[in-house]
């Protein structure tokens, strides 16, 4: 069978990639699906745990994970859509209000 | 193990078979039922021995020759990856959809009990739902790669669409499930034999009427058919999302939104009018509510009942045909106003309402 | 090797290589398409799991909601340039990345191991019913909470995205 | 010693009158108010009379209201005590003080202010009464406390004028500085008689257990409470408050800076002769400071022209004979003196005053001249006091200041040098007395303008109090006569009190009669300077104010000015640097430089804040990652 | 104790009930939100005589104690009651509670806002005078914080918001250092005792070694003498009190800078003797030093606020010498002497108030001949002059002379320093008062003062009354802080002779100190 930390390892790179993209990408809504890449990569943490453990918990998390996933996607892109109409960008670089 | 694999196989691909097919001959009668309804006749070249009414067999070959042989442009400021992708994307929901769809219930071989469907998912359903969603890529990603204003405008809208009717959709079937309580449509099929009052079938029809309104609107707008065809409005955008496909892709999308169409009729048949379901037919035969019973041998059930949803499936189609060349277009806002504002509200009382009385059944019972 | 574990590195290496799509990706469509099929692995990797009903959901709400969303925005906006990529940036953040994959790796190889499958499961683990018997029962108070939230995202969405004026 | 509850009258009775005046003062109108104040004054006088009269012959009467401050091991009692000693100054005090409450209703009549000054008036008999009956020292000094700030008020009567209120500023920090000592005195007293386990400042108690104190303790306390009584009785190096207080209605200088207040040294000294028996040094101090106060004082009082000043440094230099006296242990003399002086230096206050009110407030002599005529009253009673005051035979200041000059002469602590000065004085004093007399009586009448036409002998109320008090200068020193004439009752009733110290002196008569003679001698000379210089006619005047010597004793020796150099002006400025250089400058310089220095470093840090969400989160990031690591790998 | 409804936390809370319905009250009726503030003050000063009569004059212990259990996860108790110390200083605050509220009756702007302000700092106030629980004070400490912070920032002079910051920096950085002292106090006495509390009366038990005391002490003192303000930390106070609304000044004077001389005596002394022994010389220089200070700062103000403020400073250098001799007299000088300053400066921003009202100008050389004006002000006026300067019969006497009288015991020539403030303070005073009560009446705009009207007879009388009586009679006063003055004067100097070997040999652990 397969072991458990294979399951780990896969969501941790994933959830590294996903960081990486968060990091270093310059385009608002790319940022934002690395942030949804991150949140499958815990997804799989969870459900892989919820397997091992045998308990149901693990996956009514991740579905709250998607719930709450759902939510943050729709807002997120609103305010992209909201950013983008005042100033013409999507690059995070751009957005420096809060700077000294 | 070998046979079940074989048996597996040969379901898929008689499945395959028939929804192809089916598409194919939808084709042929999508011209013949506009003429007709036109009043003309249609595609009258195409026929055998002079006889039109063969005319769809050659029909059913002489199409895809047709396309495939046609040049296949990409647009060469287009994406080529996703220009060829999007058209299978387009295909391949559709296709798939169909496996969960039973056809028929056991046949028994020597022994071996054969369930007449591909998959048996206990989520099947949800799985429709899920495929069903993956096919608005194809009209997306084949609208924004053909690199087309007209083609983008129409990816745009079909992505609004088809994930606002998902919506009503999905809860336009929850009626369904509560009824029957399970997600597997072969159980939902089952379900559907008893009698009510000892001689109404407990078909979906009668006990969610107004879900099956919503579903079947919802499931036209899915394919994107008229009074849908936003998407790919002629009169107004070129083409919509397939402006900028020819030849074999563009038979792809053809075929898709045909394929679709079957599976939608598949499944209004299999949710709402019992499936492969005979009225008063069981695995032994006829058990008529007036008394008397017509025995018949189990093949012969089984044949009776996987005719019958065919039967129902092609009906549907037809249906959908008849709307299609009777409808006007609606306007996008109209569009989205009765989905968001009619379907979905009405979706929503309809589950109400129908927990409140099996609630209210329970307590009686 | 068994068939299980081939299919999980395939479905591994598969995820990888698409999710790596997805950052380094320089067109958005790319990477969004990319990440639907990351989604769509990881789903099929929660059906190697035993839950069904939540790869499903997967595919179902990801896949065919918030992604569609992706695209659709991304069709609105249709930003025209294609980022360049910054060598040293990008190279600073792939760096950090590779250092928190290999402390990941180290933090995995001190716990001990066991089979992802070792739980004994009964019959339907997994499916619709059981998450339904633990989402209305032990987690009902999450459950209406969550669709609170919901409603909140929806409102607030119009509320952002409407044309002020 | 007995109990008596009635005791406690005798001060509170004026002090409710003061209260009663203050609250109602306005409804009743000025009229009732000013009789309640007599009236209340005069109860306190009969009180008084009674006491003295039930007053057990070496005894006491105690009455303790309640304990005041009690925190163990220390106490003060809230308690009166009537002795001998008190009984005088009871007596002296209500008795002038009625008298000079009715004068005021004269003299007063027309101030709009007078319920507030009979109020102050009656508020001063009150500590007054406190001052002298407190059987303890802490409430004595409450009383001594309490006449300052009558005298401070009173001073500043006429508020609208600031030269009074400066005056009694003056004289109440001048006080103030006094009481410091003397209040460091009390503690030092009360730690160390603690020290020797007796925990008490309640006379009686001290009075017994003062032995036990070592000498120089008893040098060091006696000279603290000495330099409060300085302050108080205008002493050097602090008598510069009284002749500005002068300031103050007329009634106010004779009640409270000539007949009682001033005293409260003297008094208090007295009242604590077994502390100060024991300290010879601190004796000697206060007979140097007493002999060359009154010297000083009688000379600068020689070239004073304005009317009460030269009363109030005749004062001054009065008091400096009661130190003497005090100095060369001779109490009783002493507290004779100030009993005397009461009346007469009270007479000849009124007398001024009966004049300035004749002259509509002037009070420069220069502007006088001739009143024998119009004053007549005023004339003879002042006349009578000014015999009394120069020493004149057979008037009160004849016994009590030769007595003095007796015992500075002849008692143990006594010397030549202490009699020599004294008697000089004795002889400036009949001079500037008699001076003034010519000045103001005497010689044409330089009344300016229009004042002159419509001078007026001042009304009954006033000039019967004149009348009892000339009455009480010619016969109060009667009681106490040396012992070759008939005797002095007053030694016989203060006794008790002072035990031996009291008759320190015991020579031969024949040298008694020496001295005395000696004293009437240059008395009478000085009159006769007077009489030549100022008696006869106008023009020697002039010619004497012209003098160098004249004009530096009119401007008293310049010390006030001195004072101001050294004293004032440094403390004022440093004062006046800490408030407006160093507290905001560098206290609150560093306060603010601090939060500088805080901002300066925040300005550097914030460039932290790119506000580029990436850079945070790759922050962010690195930490996650570092601390991951410490995990692993430490 | 304790009665059944719990008398303390009635009197503590009162105050912010009365806040709450004010909430319920539009912000239009000023008036009726007055009347209700005023009316739930006086209810709580009404209540607190309760205390007077319940309170037990012989025990020194703690009374109407209150103890419900608040975090006890962490061991904090809502844990009040009260002894001879604090018995009067809670009976000050409610006291000025009303006199307060009618002094502000002419506040325009926000009305509201500031009466609700002044409820929750009094809350603030009752409860770090009546807490027993270190944390719970420290809540109480911060708690009273706030509402001063926006009565200096909003209703404000001038520059009130650099005022307002100054103040409120300078406390924090003092409480700050107390928490953690406060924290590290229950986490040793865990360490000892195993039990987690915060609890006063547990942790004076705990006796720490030397060094650990002092530092602790330090923490402890820095907070408090900020505070107070003993002499280098005094510079917020001026300004916080020229800037702050007239109520916003009495309750400054009369009850918060109480506040860290209380902290010392009831907290830092009793919690490190050891370190307050040591640190007594060094406090009381510094207090002698305020003293002088202080008085000769106020001599060359022009700004009468300025002026009873650092008078403040001198006074409470005072009370910090009376409270670091270290016996019976001088705490107990210094303890009567808090209520003096609370009653005659408080009375004396009062009084700048009123003249502030009327003419709008708080500067000394604006004034002058006000007695022939007003005369029952000016009277009023003298009266708390006189008792600011300590004049005997009036109750600032009885305050500094306990104070010298136990000062001279330990530091006789601090004492006599300490002496010359007595007199200083003569000088400053007095001439204050000559420049604006005496002289000539030139001025036109001061020609048509009014007197003090019905309100401020009545803001004044009871201040008065109380001046005269504490003068008079001090003794149910002293009689009642007495054995509790005694207790902790115990505490410290059974350390006594302990002292000198603390000094050398410092290593001794932490060891529970026998009784109390």
């Amino acid at each position: 069978m397969v072991p458990l930390d294979y399951y780990l390892f896969l969501s941790g790179v994933l959830f590294a990639i996903g960081v990486v993209g968060v990091v270093i990408r310059r385009n608002l809504i790319v940022i934002l699906m690395s942030i949804e890449l991150m949140l499958n990569a815990v997804n799989l943490t969870f459900i892989a745990f919820a397997r091992s453990l045998g308990s149901m918990e693990g996956q009514v998390i991740v579905f709250f994970v998607m719930t709450v996933a759902a939510a943050e996607a729709v807002i997120g892109l609103a305010i992209i859509i909201s950013i983008f109409r005042h100033r013409q960008t999507l690059d995070p670089q751009e957005m420096q209000l809060l700077r000294w | 193990m070998i046979v079940e694999l074989g048996i597996i196989a040969a379901k898929a691909l008689l499945v395959l078979f028939m929804v192809l097919n089916l598409a194919g001959v939808m084709g042929w009668v999508e011209r013949k039922g506009s003429a007709l309804i036109q009043d003309r006749i249609g595609a009258n070249r195409a026929s055998v021995l002079g006889f039109a009414g063969l005319g769809l067999v050659n029909t059913l070959i002489a199409d895809p020759i047709k396309f495939l042989t046609k040049e296949d442009f990409i647009p060469p400021s287009g994406d080529r990856l996703l220009h060829t992708l999007a058209p299978c994307l387009a295909l391949f929901p559709a296709l798939v959809t169909f496996a969960v769809i039973p056809f028929g219930d056991v046949l028994v071989v020597g022994g071996r009990e054969i369930n007449l469907q591909v998959a048996n998912i206990n989520v099947g359903i949800l799985y429709i739902f899920a495929m069903a969603s993956l096919s608005v890529y194809g009209i997306v990603i084949g609208a924004w790669a053909s690199n087309n204003k007209f083609s983008l405008l129409g990816g745009v809208r079909g992505a609004a669409q088809m994930i606002s009717y998902e919506i009503a959709m999905g809860l336009s079937v929850m009626g369904i499930l509560m009824v029957y309580g399970t997600l597997e449509l072969q159980q939902i099929v089952r379900s559907q034999g008893q009698l009510l009052w000892g001689w109404l079938p407990a078909w979906g029809v009668f006990l969610q009427p107004v879900a099956l309104l919503l579903f079947s609107a919802a499931a036209v707008a899915e394919t994107k058919r008229i009074p849908f065809d936003l998407p790919e409005g002629e009169s107004e955008i070129v083409a919509g999302f397939h402006t900028e496909y020819s030849g074999g892709k563009f038979l792809m999308f053809f075929t898709g939104e045909f394929a679709e169409m079957v599976t939608s009729a598949g499944l209004i048949a299999t949710l709402y009018f019992g499936g492969w379901q005979v009225p008063y037919l069981l695995r032994d035969g006829f058990h008529f509510p007036w008394g008397g019973t017509w025995l018949l041998p189990q093949l012969a059930v089984v044949l009776l009942q996987v005719g019958a949803f065919t039967l129902k499936v092609v009906f549907f189609c037809w249906l959908f045909v008849l709307l299609r060349w009777t409808l006007p277009r609606f306007r996008y806002d109209q569009v989205m106003r009765l989905g968001w504002k009619m379907l979905l509200p009405l979706a929503l009382l309809n589950v109400m309402v129908t927990g409140v009385v099996i609630v209210a059944l329970q307590g009686g019972r | 090797m068994t068939a299980p574990v081939l299919l999980f590195f395939v479905l591994a290496a598969l995820s990888v290589v698409f999710s790596l799509a997805v950052v380094f990706q320089r067109n958005p469509v790319h990477s969004a398409m990319a990440l639907v099929v990351t989604l769509f692995l990881v789903a099929i990797l929660f059906l190697t799991l035993d839950a069904p009903m939540v790869g499903i959901l997967q595919i179902l709400v990801y896949a065919g909601a918030i992604m569609v969303l992706f695209l659709f925005v991304i069709m609105l906006l249709n930003p025209e340039a294609l980022e360049r990529r910054r060598a040293l940036w990008w190279g600073l953040g792939s760096i950090a990345g590779l250092l928190l994959v290999f402390e990941f790796a180290d933090f995995l190889s001190d716990i001990p191991r066991q089979a992802a499958q070792g739980a004994a499961v009964g019959e339907g683990f997994g499916g619709p019913e059981q998450l339904a018997q633990s989402l209305f029962h032990d987690f009902v108070l999450p459950f209406e909470v969550a669709s609170v939230l919901l409603l909140v995202a929806i409102v607030g969405a119009v509320v952002l995205a409407k044309r002020e004026g | 010693m007995e109990e008596s509850i009635l005791l406690r009258f005798i001060p509170l009775i004026p002090f409710f009158a003061a209260a009663l005046n203050i609250f109602f003062g306005q409804r009743w109108g000025r009229k009732r108010a000013g009789l309640l104040a007599c009236a209340a004054v005069g109860l306190a006088f009969l009180l008084s009379l009674w006491a003295v009269s039930v007053l057990p012959p070496g005894g006491a009467i105690k009455d303790s209201v309640f304990t005041w401050i009690e925190s163990e091991p220390f106490r003060a009692d809230f308690a009166f005590r009537v002795d001998a000693l008190t009984a005088v100054m009871l007596l002296a005090i209500t008795g002038v003080g009625f008298l000079i409450h009715v004068y005021s209703l004269g003299y007063m009549g027309h101030d709009e202010g007078m319920i507030r000054y009979f109020a102050y008036l009656n508020l001063f008999i009150f500590f007054m009464l406190l001052l002298v009956m407190a059987d303890n020292l802490l409430l004595l000094f409450v009383g001594w406390e309490g006449v300052g700030l009558c005298s401070y008020l009173l001073i500043g009567f006429w508020h609208q004028d600031h030269t009074n209120t400066i005056a009694g500023n003056k004289a109440f920090v001048v006080n103030r500085i006094g009481d410091f000592g003397f209040l460091l005195g009390l503690l030092f007293l009360f730690w160390e008689m603690g020290r020797q386990g007796v925990w008490t400042l309640d006379i009686g108690q001290l009075q017994q257990s003062a032995h036990l104190l070592s000498s120089e303790k008893a040098v060091v306390i006696t000279l603290l409470l000495f330099f409060g009584a300085t302050g108080k009785s205008a002493q050097i190096p602090l008598y510069v408050w009284l002749p500005d207080a002068m300031q103050g209605p007329t009634p106010v200088s004779a009640l409270i800076h000539a007949a009682t207040m001033v005293t409260a040294g003297v008094y208090m000294t007295a009242r604590l002769h077994f502390l100060y028996s024991m300290a010879p040094q601190t004796l000697a101090v206060i007979a140097t400071v007493g002999a060359l106060t009154a010297f000083f004082a009688a000379t600068i009082a020689l070239a004073q022209n304005d009317i009460k000043r030269v009363l109030a440094y005749s004062t001054v230099s009065q008091l400096g004979y009661m130190f003497l006296a005090v100095g060369v242990g001779a109490f009783s003399a002493a507290v004779f003196h100030l009993f005397t002086h009461a009346f007469f230096k009270a007479c000849l206050f009124l007398c001024a005053g009966s004049v300035i009110h004749a002259l509509e407030g002037e009070q420069d002599m220069r502007n006088m001249g001739g009143l024998k005529s119009f004053l007549p009253a005023t004339y003879w009673t002042y006349f009578i006091a000014a015999l009394a005051i120069s020493g004149a035979p057979l008037t009160a200041g004849f016994f009590s200041k030769d007595q003095i000059l007796w015992q500075a002469f002849a008692s143990t602590r006594g010397s030549v040098g202490f009699w020599f000065i004294a008697w000089l004085t004795a002889g400036l004093t009949a001079f500037y007395m008699f001076r003034q007399f010519f000045l103001v009586f005497h010689g044409p009448c330089r009344v300016r303008e229009p004042v002159r036409t419509k001078i007026h002998e001042s009304p009954r109320v006033m000039t019967v109090p004149l009348a009892v008090l000339a009455l009480g200068s010619v016969f109060a020193g009667w009681v106490g006569a040396p012992e070759f004439m008939w005797g002095s009752p007053w030694q016989r009733w203060l006794e008790p009190v002072f035990g031996a110290q009291g008759q320190a002196a015991h020579g031969e008569v024949s040298a008694e009669w020496l001295l005395m003679s000696l004293t009437f001698a240059i008395a009478a000379l000085g009159f006769f300077l007077a009489y030549l210089g100022y008696g006869r006619g106008a023009g020697v005047p002039e010619r004497i104010s012209s003098w160098p010597a004249f004009n530096w004793l009119a401007r008293k020796y310049y010390v006030d000015e001195m004072y101001d150099l050294i004293l004032v002006r440094p403390f004022t400025r440093c004062a006046a640097w800490m408030a407006q250089s160093f507290d905001p400058k560098f206290i609150d310089g560093v306060v603010n430089g601090v939060a500088g220095r805080v901002l300066g470093s925040s300005l550097f840090w914030r460039q932290v804040q790119t506000g580029n969400v990436q850079h945070y989160l790759f922050g962010f990031l690195a930490g996650a990652l570092v601390i991951l690591a410490y995990y692993l790998y430490a | 104790m304790g009665v059944a409804v719990g008398d303390l936390s009635l009197i503590v809370f009162l105050p912010t009930v009365g806040a709450v319905v004010m909430l319920l009250i539009p912000r239009a009726m000023s008036l009726a939100l007055f009347k209700t503030a005023l009316a739930f003050t006086l209810m709580t000063f009404l209540w607190s005589l309760r205390l007077l009569w319940g309170f037990d004059p012989g025990s020194g212990e703690m009374q109407f104690v209150e103890r419900v259990a608040w975090i006890p996860a962490l061991g904090i108790d809502y844990f009040v009651g009260i002894d001879g110390i604090s018995l009067f200083l809670v009976l000050l605050t409610t006291l000025f509670g009303p006199i307060v509220i009618l002094a502000s009756w002419t506040i325009g702007a926000r009305v509201k806002e500031y009466l609700f302000f002044m409820l929750v700092l009094e809350t603030g106030m009752l409860g770090a005078f009546v807490a027993l629980d270190l944390f719970l004070f420290y809540v109480f400490w911060e708690v009273m914080l706030i509402p001063m912070y926006f009565l200096i920032g909003v209703w404000g002079g001038p520059r009130r918001v650099y005022a307002a910051l100054k103040f409120v920096l300078f406390t924090m950085s003092g409480s700050l250092l107390m928490l953690v002292a406060i924290i590290y106090l229950a986490a040793r006495n865990f360490q000892v005792t195993q039990v987690l509390t915060f609890d006063l009366l547990q942790i004076y038990h705990l006796h720490l070694p030397y060094d650990e005391q002092m530092w602790l002490f330090l923490a402890f003192a820095l907070s408090f003498a900020i505070k107070v303000p003993l002499f280098p930390f005094h510079t917020w106070l001026p300004d916080a009190h020229v800037e702050a609304p007239t109520a916003g000044s009495v309750i400054l004077a009369g009850i918060l800078l109480k506040m860290g001389t209380y902290g010392f005596l009831r907290f830092a002394i009793p919690l490190f003797p050891e370190a307050t022994l040591a640190a007594a010389p060094v406090v009381s220089a510094l207090a002698v030093i305020g003293i002088v200070y202080g008085a000769l700062v106020a001599m060359m103000q022009a700004d009468l606020k300025k002026l009873v403020a650092y008078s403040s400073v001198s006074h409470l250098g005072f009370v910090m010498l009376g409270l670091f001799v270290l016996n019976l007299q001088g705490v107990e000088g210094a303890l009567y002497h808090m209520l003096n300053h609370g009653l005659s400066t408080g009375a004396l921003f009062l009084i700048v108030g009123m003249i502030y009202e009327r003419r709008h100008s708080r500067m000394i050389e604006d004034f002058g001949g006000l007695w022939k004006q007003l005369p029952v002000f000016s009277a009023c006026f003298l009266v708390v002059t006189l008792s600011s300067i300590g004049l005997p019969g009036l109750n600032g006497f009885v305050g500094e002379f306990l104070i010298l009288l136990g000062a001279f015991k330990t530091f006789p020539f601090g004492a006599a320093v300490a002496a010359t403030g007595v007199v200083l303070g003569a000088i400053y005073m007095l001439w204050m008062f000559r420049r604006v009560v005496f002289g000539p009446l030139d001025r036109p705009e001061n020609q048509r003062l009014k007197d003090v009207d019905l309100r401020e007879m009545a803001i004044l009388a009871p201040i008065l009354a109380l001046i005269f009586f504490m003068g008079v009679y001090p003794k149910p006063f002293l009689s009642r802080m007495k054995a509790s003055v005694e207790l902790v004067i115990q505490r410290v100097e059974s350390k006594q002779e302990a002292l000198p070997l603390v000094l050398e040999g410092r290593n001794n652990g932490v060891t529970r100190a026998d009784g109390n």
